[in-house]
């Protein structure tokens, strides 16, 4: 375990989840913008099986924060560890990873998209197969059973021939999530997975999400769907202007929030 | 003697030439992105006739060579009774072809607009050819700015045949000094020279529009 | 005019489209490679990338044909007329087409890629199998109109002693001091040339319209 | 050692121009006229094989001056701006600048009625030197001076302007005016002469002197045999005997 | 009125509203999209004052029949009056209207889009005093100094210089109801106006819309903001599969829908 771990501020986990491992540290995690700065040393620890949900104000980091995590975006300063190892940096120096370091540690991380970023030119089975047979390189048939598995999990096993601009929303999603799966990931990283949906399409794709989360999948997920973090998030996190604000079970944020900030934003979202 | 002195001897004749290239082409490619505007309405109107006359034309233009079009126009014009200098003709024959490209990339940029904007024009009371100047044409030509800037610099490239219709432009100059002098590289360095700074000023022209249309985007 | 001329005029059509065609085949993967090494801002190279762009542009290609011809032995490289002539107008293509990929590749959906990237593909993957698939689509009216643009500035090789369609008519009315006729029938050649060229893309763009709209 | 590089390369590489009748053109993809057939007559027996490139003017002079080419065996009229960047082998014709107008054009019936006249010319050729030479005469008699020179990349535009009427005289040398003039009597006529005669010459770049004096040797046997003399009656349907022996 | 109003399926208004005049009067609209009906056969009444809603799932056809109404979809079939007078067609017979004459018409019915289709081109003013100076031809100055006070009415007086890139997706939805209402249309017609807007930016557009609503404007919203429409709306109707499957007040259709269809869909709604 990271000797940061010690100054982590979002550890506050229930007794017996402490014996469970770490699957991600994430240490003084800073960005900025030119002058803008968009997070401003974060902390985060998720242990195996937890669903964490982040929450926030538009702007206030969630994205740019999750975006780091498997350095699809380069923080300024700070450290990322995934199950122990070095995300984005050399273990040891702060030389950064080469491509093809960075490229095999996060075939570790899934990650589903708010605008889907299905490929278009892929079928569904195409796109869910790519990454296993072209970047793990799996045998095409193994790849074919285990994406007809996954699609079939999330209800779309007819749809598996056709091209992703044939779908609706929610579909798109269930095989952004179907994708992301295939990779047997240790981690999941969903951004706003449901805010480009229509409003009658969100609950299948939250129907999926909270499966994943009560088969014990390890997920980090930021949201505007409070009802979703209420149910199904370990803790729930909350940020504003690229710092954490509060942080808790969700049971504790959502009945008593502490700060000013988290209540007021809560109080927006109840009213119509 | 050192072929660039006699270049610099000759300024005033390849100075004038590049005056004449300028003017050519500014002045076609102006002329041409404004009736290009009629040509792409045309293309993008309703009707049954009208596009289709307009895509002719805008096909053929594209698939003849300027350099022959240009010598059909000098001198086979006069033939059916239209005589015109070889400076008009010039740009008449720039400018001619040149819509053709001007309204296809009008075009493009046309389609590619939200259909939303064009939508709330209507719904507010906007028809016809107001609709097409105030709502339509401002978003397109921000979008296209960069495929006019392009095609502009196309304009100053045909220019150069026109020296076979006996325009004095850029080319003509650098070769009526080459075939004097013999100082071939001399001459034909500086007229890319000249002619490099002219398509420089267009794409920091472009760049300026662009600035502007970012604003907007 | 006699028949040995149009024939001589069809036989300088041979040439300009093997030329052409050389040139095409060429000038994609060249620009291509330009757009990318601007799209992936390689510092030195960059910066290469966008002077021969930028002044390859705004030559005119009788001009750099003759720089390639005869300014080329002086350090050393001594090409034949041919090659001469496939090297300026694949220099010259290449340059428009790169600004083409470079649009293209500039409106490439970023999540798209960053989707690549998160699933561990490398650079070179993401390239290939998500980016290229996609924006050959998107690239190909624009450089189809390339195409048709060099086909039709190719008679600027003539310079180097190419006999291509244009100069083929030049020499027919210098003997018979009537240019026009002959001059009529290049023009139908090259309407020709291009026009297949126009044609197939409109083919493939309509197949790919029935396809998306199968799709959609 | 010019002369010995074409020897040890076994070839002699010239440039002609494609579109100069009655001195160089193309006939059914072939080269032909006067240079072409003089060419081959004084190489027949030269100790090195001949590859000519035919080629528009444009490209001519840069292939010289760089060396691509050995010489430009094309109609090269002699003057002395060319002389300082160019050697000339011995004369092969003379020339003597005219005007051209159409026929029955009235107006024009002697040289000095060019005043207030358009004529058409090739750009940056020594006619149009000696045309501005011939203007500034007639400004200094108390003309005018003519009213526009034209100036044309090559000769077919120029002549199809003067058909069309937008020129009132096309200024050439005399032969190649006349083999127009009779290949289309009705259209054209030839007029007077607008400049002393001038040689018409091969040309190298500075620094081939053997070469030169090499084909200066050719060019001499073939007029003391009278074969140039042939070829010049055939081409231009007149000879000249009392060109010098080498352009100095 | 209308002859037709007999047959109006849709005009159980309470007693005291049927006095006010008639402003706008669908009947028998119908569009078919290919072999596809989409549009079968709705009539509409809405009188002065009223904030009628539309809601139903997603392809039920409420943005059609919005758009049917302006003639911006022009119907297979059916009439649409406005204030008693033909839109789209000319009076008497089935003569489709000119250009000229449908733009006359169109410029009593103020519109506001799903995705603001806010003129980029044109600061915020510009596109609020567009359609007034080039459209109904007012003065410069009077349309400036009404735009403005618009402008300020939705709280957006200090940006009226900026492009409308430079502004949220609440922001923007404002402009485009101020640019609506400086038409002084006699009618309002909105096409899901929130549902492009991150949730924490919905809550301003609603509230400039009750305010309207409140001040007596006459409106058609087509909305998946069940809250507002419970708290707004004078009458709720509910389409499916395009036909009007349930209308009435707002309290007794969402209190007690009458038709299974409309319970599930508010079912849907609920849970989430
Ligand atoms: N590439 C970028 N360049 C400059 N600024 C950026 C960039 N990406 C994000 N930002 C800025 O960083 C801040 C945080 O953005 P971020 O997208 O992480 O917020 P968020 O919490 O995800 O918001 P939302 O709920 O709207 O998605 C914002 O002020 C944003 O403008
Ligand atoms: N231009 C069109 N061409 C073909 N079909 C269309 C067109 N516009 C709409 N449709 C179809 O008409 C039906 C109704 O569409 P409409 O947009 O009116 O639904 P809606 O109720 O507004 O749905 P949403 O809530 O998703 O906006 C849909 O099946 C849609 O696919
Ligand atoms: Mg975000
Ligand atoms: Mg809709
Ligand atoms: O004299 S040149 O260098 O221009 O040939």
């Amino acid at each position: 375990m990271s000797p940061m771990h010690a100054a982590d501020t979002t550890s506050a986990v229930a007794p017996e989840d402490a014996e469970r491992p770490v699957v991600l540290t994430a240490h003084g995690v800073t960005k900025t913008f030119g002058t803008n700065i968009v997070l401003d040393g974060l902390d985060l620890t998720v242990r195996k099986g937890e669903t964490v949900c982040l929450l926030g104000p538009s702007g206030s980091g969630k994205s740019t924060f999750l975006r780091c995590l498997n350095w699809l975006e380069r923080p300024d300063s700070g450290t990322i560890l995934l199950s122990g190892e070095r995300v984005g940096l050399r273990a040891g120096g702060n030389t950064p990873m080469s491509d093809r370091e960075l490229a095999a540690i996060r075939t570790r991380i899934g990650m589903v998209f708010q605008h889907f970023a299905l490929w278009p030119h892929l079928t569904v089975l195409q796109n869910v197969m790519e990454a296993p047979v072209h970047v793990l390189k799996r045998g095409r048939e193994e790849a074919r059973a285990e994406a007809e598995a996954l699609l079939e999990r999330v209800g779309l096993a007819e749809k598996k021939d056709q091209f992703p601009s044939r779908l609706s929303g929610g579909q798109k999603q269930r095989v952004g999530i179907a994708r992301a799966l295939a990779m047997q990931p240790d981690l999941l990283l969903f951004d706003e997975p449901t805010s480009a949906l229509d409003p009658e399409l969100v609950g299948e794709v939250l129907a999926v999400m909270k499966d994943l989360a009560s088969e014990g999948r390890t997920m980090v997920v930021v949201t505007h769907e409070m009802a979703f973090a209420r149910d199904v998030a370990s803790r729930v996190i909350f940020l504003d202007g690229g710092r954490i604000v509060e942080s808790g079970e969700p049971e504790a944020f959502f009945g008593a929030p502490k700060t000013d900030r988290a209540r007021q934003f809560l109080q927006r979202y109840s009213k119509g | 003697m050192n072929g660039f002195a006699i270049v610099w001897e000759n300024r005033q004749e390849l100075f004038a030439g590049f005056l004449n290239t300028v003017l050519l082409s500014i002045s076609a490619a102006v002329i041409s992105v404004i009736l290009g505007v009629f040509v792409a309405a045309a293309l993008m109107s309703r009707g049954r006739i009208l596009p289709r006359l307009a895509g002719l034309y805008v096909d053929t233009m594209r698939c003849v060579p300027f350099l022959l079009f240009a010598y059909f126009i000098y001198f086979g014009l006069p033939s059916a009774g239209l005589r015109l200098t070889n400076w008009s003709s010039g740009l008449l024959a720039l400018t001619l072809y040149n819509i053709a490209y001007m309204a296809e990339l009008l075009r493009a940029a046309w389609k590619g607009l939200p259909s939303e904007t064009i939508e709330a024009g209507r719904a507010f009371g906007f028809h016809g050819a107001g609709l097409i100047r105030r709502i339509i044409l401002p978003p397109v030509f921000f979008s296209a700015v960069p495929m006019i800037g392009n095609q502009t610099i196309q304009i100053v490239k045909d220019s150069a045949f026109l020296t076979i219709i006996t325009v004095a432009e850029l080319t003509h100059a650098a070769t009526s000094i080459q075939t004097t002098y013999f100082v071939p590289f001399a001459s034909f360095v500086s007229a890319i020279f000249l002619y490099w700074i002219l398509c420089m000023t267009i794409e920091l022209g472009v760049a300026a529009v662009g600035h502007v249309a970012h604003a907007r985007r | 005019m006699t028949w040995t001329d149009v024939l001589s005029i069809v036989q300088g059509a041979l040439f300009t489209v093997s030329l052409s065609l050389a040139s095409i085949v060429l000038g994609l993967p060249l620009g291509l490679g330009v757009a990318l090494i601007r799209w992936s801002r390689m510092p030195i190279f960059n910066g290469l990338a966008m002077a021969y762009v930028s002044i390859v542009r705004a030559s005119p290609a009788v001009t750099l044909a003759l720089l390639i011809f005869f300014a080329l032995p002086t350090v050393g490289l001594s090409l034949d007329p041919i090659s001469a002539a496939i090297l300026t107008l694949t220099l010259s293509t290449g340059a428009f087409n790169a600004e083409i990929w470079r649009g293209v590749l500039l409106s490439f959906p970023k999540d798209q890629l960053d989707a690549a990237a998160a699933f561990g593909m490398r650079r070179g993957q993401r390239f290939r199998r998500i980016v290229l698939p996609q924006i050959i689509h998107s690239a190909l009216p624009a450089l189809v109109s390339e195409m048709t643009l060099q086909i039709k500035s190719s008679p600027a090789v003539a310079v180097i002693g190419i006999v291509d369609i244009t100069r083929a008519a030049m020499r027919v009315g210098a003997r018979t001091y009537d240019p026009l006729p002959p001059f009529a029938v290049a023009l139908v050649l090259y309407s020709f040339i291009v026009w297949i060229f126009v044609m197939a893309q409109r083919r493939i763009e309509r197949r790919r319209e029935a396809e998306l709209a199968a799709a959609a | 050692n010019d002369l010995d590089a074409v020897k040890a390369a076994g070839t002699l590489n010239v440039a002609t121009e494609d579109d100069f009748h009655p001195f160089e053109f193309v006939e059914d993809g072939k080269p032909t006229g006067y240079d072409t057939e003089l060419l081959a007559l004084v190489t027949a027996d030269a100790p090195f094989k001949v590859n000519q490139q035919i080629m528009p003017w444009a490209g001519i002079l840069p292939g010289v001056t760089t060396g691509k080419y050995d010489m430009a065996v094309t109609a090269v009229l002699v003057t002395d701006e060319r002389k300082t960047t160019l050697d000339f082998a011995g004369p092969v014709a003379e020339s003597t600048t005219y005007y051209m107008t159409k026929v029955g054009n009235d107006a024009i019936k002697s040289a000095s009625d060019l005043n207030g006249k358009t004529v058409g010319i090739q750009a940056g050729s020594a006619m149009l030197t000696q045309f501005k030479a011939f203007d500034e005469k007639l400004k200094a008699d108390g003309g005018t001076g003519v009213k526009e020179i034209v100036e044309y990349q090559s000769y077919p535009e120029a002549y199809q302007d003067l058909a069309i009427g937008r020129t009132d005289a096309v200024i050439n040398t005399q032969i190649n005016l006349q083999a127009v003039a009779n290949e289309k009597s009705d259209v054209f006529a030839v007029g007077e002469a607008v400049s002393d005669p001038v040689y018409i010459a091969w040309a190298t770049a500075k620094g081939n002197e053997k070469l030169v004096e090499f084909m200066n040797g050719k060019l001499m046997e073939a007029r003391k045999d009278g074969k140039m003399y042939e070829l010049q009656k055939k081409w231009f349907g007149t000879t000249f005997e009392s060109m010098p022996e080498a352009i100095k």
